[in-house]
């Protein structure tokens, strides 16, 4: 775990080396924050348009509680799954990494299946994007956080080749950590549609 | 450059599966008393939300690697200014639209 | 390189083009804003001058200072006033400027409470108000007068010393309402019903203008407001409702199309059609539409739930 | 077949304007003329290796100056259409609808694709440099935001001659934006124009943020940091929190348009205030952060020319810290006359609280003169019409803040004559001042300051000229964005003035352009290092600078680190040179803003094929290279002694 990336000088010969690593990591956290914004933007458009459903269904006779929590569960348990990749990373155990991260891509895949499922269910029973500012909002809302899963996914799947290919590096240590970052920061989003759309809907 | 890997970080099995545990329980709590109608709506609503809350410092906790991380300082700060301005996105848009 | 000539020049420049500006202000009729004709505008015109003062206060003495530093101060051979590189930081000097700004701002936010308050109500209490329902489209104003039951296109006239309560609503892009001599104007919002109070002392006629931007006919929709005695207005009442057709629900569809159109009258309006038109555009779901009680059942038909 | 395509391009181009048709005649030439001399010269080459393909903070600082230049032309040309039509009354030069498209282009231009990328300019050319570092934090993003910005722009200005531009004014107010009001591609065009930049500026804003926390030069406290650096990082806090919510406000409008969503339509439950709410969450940050740099390059210049500390160091930061919190707190002031009157008087009074630190800093400005040695150089004299200009203009902003005496001034001229104040004064003043001073050290020659001189009491007369009458206007009850007006209301004089300050602002660019063409010509190289006898560690490597900048990462001690030098004579550093680690060029960038541009302009002319083409390309760019491990090389040691040698480094 301690060879650097092939064909390079070996770093610590340089003068003033700043740590790349943690330079690239915090500055994705400041993404991450930023993307916070975003989704507050789209949550505030949730909270303003909720009841305007303009004749159409409601959440309530819309929402099914098997399904959320579902969804819910198998997010959480990805999330923690994602996590357990990591530990394998400062254990320097690259079978832990690969495995754990499959894991979390197979989860990651049921989640946005399942929300897949219940849109087209959706728009089966007449509920689209245009039948209703409420439900506009709505699929904006879900249907971002879920374009952002689908593109962990795809991150991850890069990931994992990456993995397998170099081992662990500096450089894929640190993509790792990163893209096990943005899967947990995916899951807090989840936590508040899980609140703010779904059991308020139901409620 | 091993060496400081290691002593960057130090989160173990056990404060992962604490995290995830703890995570659960915020989820079912609510969950049960809403499907089940057990509390009044002002009341019910705010248990809610603390819920939603206590898990976003859960993830950050236990998940995020806050604590071992060299910008925390940072990064906890952006996070501060990120939540004052969350909540005037979502809170200042819902009273101001509140014609 | 500029010298003091320069930085005198400059000076000249900017003191000049400010007397200008404010000799042309308090001497024309022209300010339309500032010489108000009724009660609300007076309130904003008041304000205005006094916020304008209360600035001056603090940007005069500013700009003097600041001129004087820069005279004082530049660099030319021989200048003997002092020269102190180091000195970077004064507590003093800096609690007077958080301080003093700190005041002024508080007394202009005093005074901003105080009139927002203010204009909320009708401007006097001991005369019964009239209500105009006013409507913005693409690219003309539907007035109607709900209780003399007329309507009229791109003019309006009312009773002076009377308040007015308009009542506002688009049913084109959002759209402001705008006469400059009786006050400060007011959004009119598809689906919404917002109210502007509004009083003419004086008879006469007066520029009333669409001030929000709403498309390619937006630069025509100005109208004259004039303002009458009392009899006057009854009188112009009888004679609008024995000169004109009714105002059909197709007339109101053939004013929705986009057009440019000259000013009209009609003798009566369809019921509740102020209230059709906001509700169209989402009206049911704001709490403060002012209409919502007497409105309940006509909404149940249109809306069907 | 025939009448089809004839149609087809009827709509694609736009038609039936003598003005539409000289732009297109002229672009074309344009182009021509730029293929020819890159082919006769055989320079193509050399411009994909060096400039194309560049990650250098100092060339995408350079490319970042010649588009917005290039931006302030044609907004300028806009501007100065927009006057023409309004000199007289009755005038018919430009008909309504194209004068609709004029102010809407006008607006996005100056503020979106000038003001911003002006800005990164100046943060790319100074920001490393003046920390001390070799790069910023990811400089193949920064060639990112760069593309992706430029590529934005190419694609908002393409409008005007394909497809039509769009006309609902710079703020695109919902309905009027909506399908039903504004068919047709001009609005489309706004929100990928506005939204592929957008992307650019928030990375930009992460990228200076991240660079100026964290590679600052050993010793260079956050507390001892230059004030520039200082209001870009306020600026970038803004950046951060703001643009997220243009991008969402852009896209609900987009999937209104695209997939027939309700948000902000009349019908369905849509709401269109709620998108006035949106716009001026980003827009009102967006103005404060595009005058914070400015105010950065006022502190630096005043005391360089002062020949003084910056006075009341502390307080500066903090004032401009609690701008960009306050900033996010009163964006009501623009829809007073829509809200709630609670909600007018709380965003009344946060709206004034901005004037007192804003205040403050002012008064330091003003402080750092006071006992100082004031030299009038070209970057001081902009500095100096500055202040007194942005008083005022800050004052009527005040003025606008009273909420009741808004509902007169709101959407007259006087609030376009204070905006105007502010963002010339403030603004294009601040940068002009950041381009003047530091021109010799990226360029390596100094500006005539001669022809500088012409530009500058042009703009200034010009400016005062234009805008004050425009106070005049708004008293006289003048809307804004009306594009003609009668005899009647007595506007026609002072429209008239109006007009032709326009006129010599305008001349006063003509000699700016004058200016660098003739230094350009009989470059002046003599002392270009450290012509103003600088504070700050820029003006401590030669000019232009190498590559990578410092050879030997200087160690701080103080604030104004190379002034405190120069006085103890400390100015010689030891030649005690390593490798250095530097990343390498990348077409990357370069080809996913292109395939920006694709996406954008699939989706403007809603061809969905199209859109999904470019959305691949730039996702394969993504992948490629996070895939890439190959990122980066190292200068030799001999390299660097050969390099600083031949330039005259390390003093
Ligand atoms: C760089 C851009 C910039 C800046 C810096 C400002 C600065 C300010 N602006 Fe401006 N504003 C715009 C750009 C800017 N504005 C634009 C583009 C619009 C219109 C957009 C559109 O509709 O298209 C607008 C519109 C606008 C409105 C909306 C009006 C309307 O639509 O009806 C308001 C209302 O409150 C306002 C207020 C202010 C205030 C209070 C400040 C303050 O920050 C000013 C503070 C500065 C000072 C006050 C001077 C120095 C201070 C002192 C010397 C201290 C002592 C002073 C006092 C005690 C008062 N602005
Ligand atoms: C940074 C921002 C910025 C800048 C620098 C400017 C610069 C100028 N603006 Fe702009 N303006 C805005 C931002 C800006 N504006 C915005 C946001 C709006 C609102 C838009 C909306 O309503 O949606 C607006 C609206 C606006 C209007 C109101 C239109 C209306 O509501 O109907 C007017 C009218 O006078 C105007 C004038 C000018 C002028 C004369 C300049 C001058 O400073 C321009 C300087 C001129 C040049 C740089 C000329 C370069 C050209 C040449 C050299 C060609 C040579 C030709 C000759 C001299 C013949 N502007
Ligand atoms: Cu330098 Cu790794
Ligand atoms: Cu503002």
């Amino acid at each position: 775990m301690s060879q650097s990336t092939a064909g390079k000088i070996d770093h610590h010969n340089e003068e003033e080396h700043h740590d790349t690593s943690s330079i690239k990591i915090f500055g994705f956290w400041i993404f991450l924050i930023s993307d916070l914004i975003l989704f507050s933007v789209l949550f505030a458009t949730y909270v303003v348009l909720r009841t305007r459903y303009s004749g159409g269904p409601t959440g309530a006779e819309l929402f099914e509680v098997p399904i959320f929590v579902a969804e819910t569960f198998i997010l959480l348990t990805s999330s923690f799954t994602s996590g357990l990749a990591t530990l394998g990373l400062q254990q320097g155990k690259v079978k832990t990494v690969i495995n754990w991260l499959i894991v979390t891509v197979v989860l990651g895949i049921a989640f946005v299946g399942l929300e897949v499922t219940e849109f087209i269910t959706l728009v089966e029973e007449g509920a689209t994007i245009s039948t209703s500012a409420f439900l506009s909002a709505f699929y904006v809302l879900v249907g971002t956080h879920g374009l952002h899963v689908s593109a962990g996914i795809i991150w991850m799947i890069s990931t994992i080749f990456q993995l397998s290919r170099y081992g662990i590096t500096e450089e894929t240590n640190r993509k790792t950590q990163v893209v096990s970052l943005y899967w947990h920061f995916l899951d807090v989003v989840w936590i508040f549609i899980f609140t703010v759309v779904y059991l308020l809907g139901v409620m | 450059m091993t060496t400081e890997k290691h002593t960057e970080h130090h989160s173990s099995f056990q404060s992962y599966v604490t995290g995830f545990l703890f995570s659960i329980v915020l989820t079912i709590i609510p969950l049960v008393l809403v499907l089940n109608d057990m509390l009044e709506n002002p009341l019910l609503l705010v248990i809610i939300l603390l819920a939603a809350c206590f898990q976003f410092v859960i993830q950050i906790y236990y998940f995020m690697h806050l604590r071992e991380n060299k910008n925390r300082g940072y990064i906890v700060l952006a996070l501060i200014v990120g939540i004052i301005i969350v909540v005037t996105v979502v809170g200042g848009s819902a009273w101001v639209m509140n014609f | 390189m500029p010298s003091r000539k320069t930085v005198k020049r400059f000076l000249m420049l900017i003191l000049s083009t400010f007397a200008v500006f404010l000799l042309s202000a308090c001497s024309s009729e022209q300010f339309i804003v500032l010489n108000p004709k009724g009660p609300v505008g007076e309130v904003q015109a008041n304000l205005i001058f006094v916020s304008f003062l209360v600035l001056m206060i603090v940007i005069i003495p500013v700009l003097l200072l600041f001129f004087f530093i820069v005279y004082r101060y530049r660099d030319k051979p021989g200048n003997k006033s002092p020269y102190k590189p180091e000195w970077d930081d004064n507590v003093k000097l800096e609690v007077v400027w958080w301080g003093i700004p700190i005041i002024l701002i508080a007394i202009l936010s005093i005074l901003t409470v105080r009139d927002t308050l203010v204009l909320q109500g009708p401007p006097s209490e001991d005369v019964e108000p009239i209500t105009i329902q006013v409507t913005s489209l693409d690219w003309k104003w539907l007035f109607q007068y709900p209780e003399e039951d007329i309507a009229t296109v791109n003019y309006l006239k009312i009773p002076v010393d009377t308040p007015v309560q308009f009542e506002l609503t688009s049913d084109a892009p959002i759209n402001s309402f705008w006469i400059p001599q009786l006050g400060g104007q007011r959004y009119s919002l598809p689906g919404k019903s917002s109210t502007l109070w509004l009083e003419a002392e004086e008879a006469g006629t007066y520029y009333g203008t669409a001030n929000n931007f709403s498309g390619d006919g937006f630069t025509e929709m100005n109208f004259d407001v004039s303002t009458v005695p009392d009899a006057d207005f009854d009188k112009w009442v009888e004679e609008v409702k024995a000169t004109n057709q009714p105002f059909t629900m197709e007339d109101y569809q053939e004013l929705v199309k986009p057009s440019i159109v000259g000013v009209s009258a009609y003798s009566s309006i369809p019921p509740n059609l102020f209230e059709f038109i906001v509700d169209k555009n989402g009206g049911k779901y704001y709490k403060s539409n002012n209409h919502t009680e007497q409105f309940d059942n006509s909404r149940q038909l249109e809306l069907g739930n | 077949m025939i009448e089809s395509i004839k149609n087809f391009s009827s709509d694609f181009f736009v038609t039936g304007d003598p003005l539409i048709y000289g732009a297109d005649v002229s672009i074309v030439l344009v182009m021509v003329a730029i293929i020819f001399v890159l082919t006769y010269f055989k320079k193509w080459k050399w411009l994909w290796s060096e400039w194309l393909t560049t990650v250098d903070h100092k060339k995408i600082g350079i490319m970042y100056l010649i588009a917005s230049l290039l931006m302030l032309f044609r907004g300028g040309v806009d501007a100065i259409l927009m006057r023409t039509q309004l000199a007289f009354p009755n005038m018919d030069f430009l008909p309504s609808d194209k004068y609709n498209e004029i102010f809407t282009t006008h607006g996005t231009i100056m503020i979106l694709f000038m003001a911003m990328p002006l800005m990164f300019a100046l943060f790319n050319m100074v920001v490393p440099l003046q920390i001390g570092a070799r790069d910023v934090a990811y400089p193949f993003l920064n060639a990112v935001s760069f593309w992706t910005f430029f590529f934005g722009a190419m694609l908002f200005n393409l409008s005007f001659v394909i497809g039509g531009s769009p006309d609902a004014g710079w703020l695109s107010y919902a309905p009027l934006s909506e399908t039903q009001f504004s068919e047709g591609p001009g609005q489309n065009y706004y929100i990928w124009g506005i939204q592929i930049s957008g992307i650019g500026s928030l990375a930009s804003g992460i990228n200076f943020l991240v660079t100026i926390l964290k590679m600052r030069a050993p010793g260079m406290k956050l507390m001892k940091m230059p004030m520039f650096s200082w209001s870009v990082l306020s600026s970038c806090i803004i950046i951060i929190f703001a643009f997220p919510i243009l991008t969402v406000t852009l896209g609900l409008l987009f999937i209104d348009r695209y997939f027939g969503a309700n948000f902000f339509t009349l019908a369905g439950g849509g709401n269109p205030m709620y998108y006035v709410n949106l716009i001026w969450m980003w827009g009102h940050p967006e103005v404060y952060l595009v005058v914070l740099p400015a105010f950065g390059v006022f502190s630096e210049v005043v005391a360089t020319f002062s020949k003084k500390k910056i006075f009341g160091y502390k307080s500066m930061v903090f004032a401009l810290l609690s701008i960009s919190l306050l900033s996010f707190f009163t964006w009501v002031h623009h829809f007073f006359t829509m809200a709630d009157y609670k909600v007018d008087a709380f965003f009344a009074i946060t709206t004034m609280a901005i004037a007192i630190p804003t205040g403050v800093k002012v008064f330091n400005w003003m402080f750092t003169m006071f006992r100082g040695r004031i030299q009038m150089k070209p970057p001081m004299l902009w500095t100096i019409a500055f202040i007194p200009t942005f008083l005022v203009g800050g004052a009527t902003g005040v003025m606008l803040a009273v909420a009741p005496a808004d509902f007169q001034y709101h959407n007259s001229y006087f609030l376009i004559a204070h905006f105007h104040q502010v963002l010339i004064g403030g603004v294009v003043f601040g940068f002009f001042s950041g381009i003047y001073y530091w021109w010799p050290k990226i360029f390596g020659f100094s500006l005539n300051e001669k022809l500088g001189l012409w530009a500058f009491w042009l703009w200034n007369i010009g400016f005062y000229v234009t805008f004050m009458p425009q106070y005049a206007l708004g008293f006289m009850g003048m809307p804004r964005r009306v594009s003609t007006y009668g005899w009647d209301m007595g506007w026609a004089p002072l429209n008239f003035i109006s007009t032709i300050g326009a006129f010599l602002m305008g001349a006063g660019f003509i000699f700016q352009v004058w200016q660098i063409v003739y230094s350009i010509k009989h470059r002046n190289k003599e002392g270009a290092a450290d012509p103003w006898d600088g504070r700050t560690l820029e003006w401590s490597i030669p000019s232009p600078p190498p590559e990578y900048n410092f050879a030997i990462i200087p160690k701080v001690s103080e604030q104004d680190d190379w002034w405190y030098k120069k006085q103890k004579g400390l100015t010689k550093v030891k030649e005690d040179y390593k490798p250095i680690h530097m990343p390498k060029n990348s077409g990357i960038p370069f080809i996913m803003g292109g395939f920006w541009f694709i996406t954008g302009f699939g989706l403007t002319f809603e061809w969905t094929w199209m859109g999904i083409i470019g959305l691949i390309g730039v996702a394969t760019s993504i992948v490629v290279r996070h895939l890439d491990n190959d990122t980066d090389y190292y200068i030799p040691v001999d390299e660097i002694e050969r390099t600083e040698a031949r330039i005259g480094g390390t003093r």
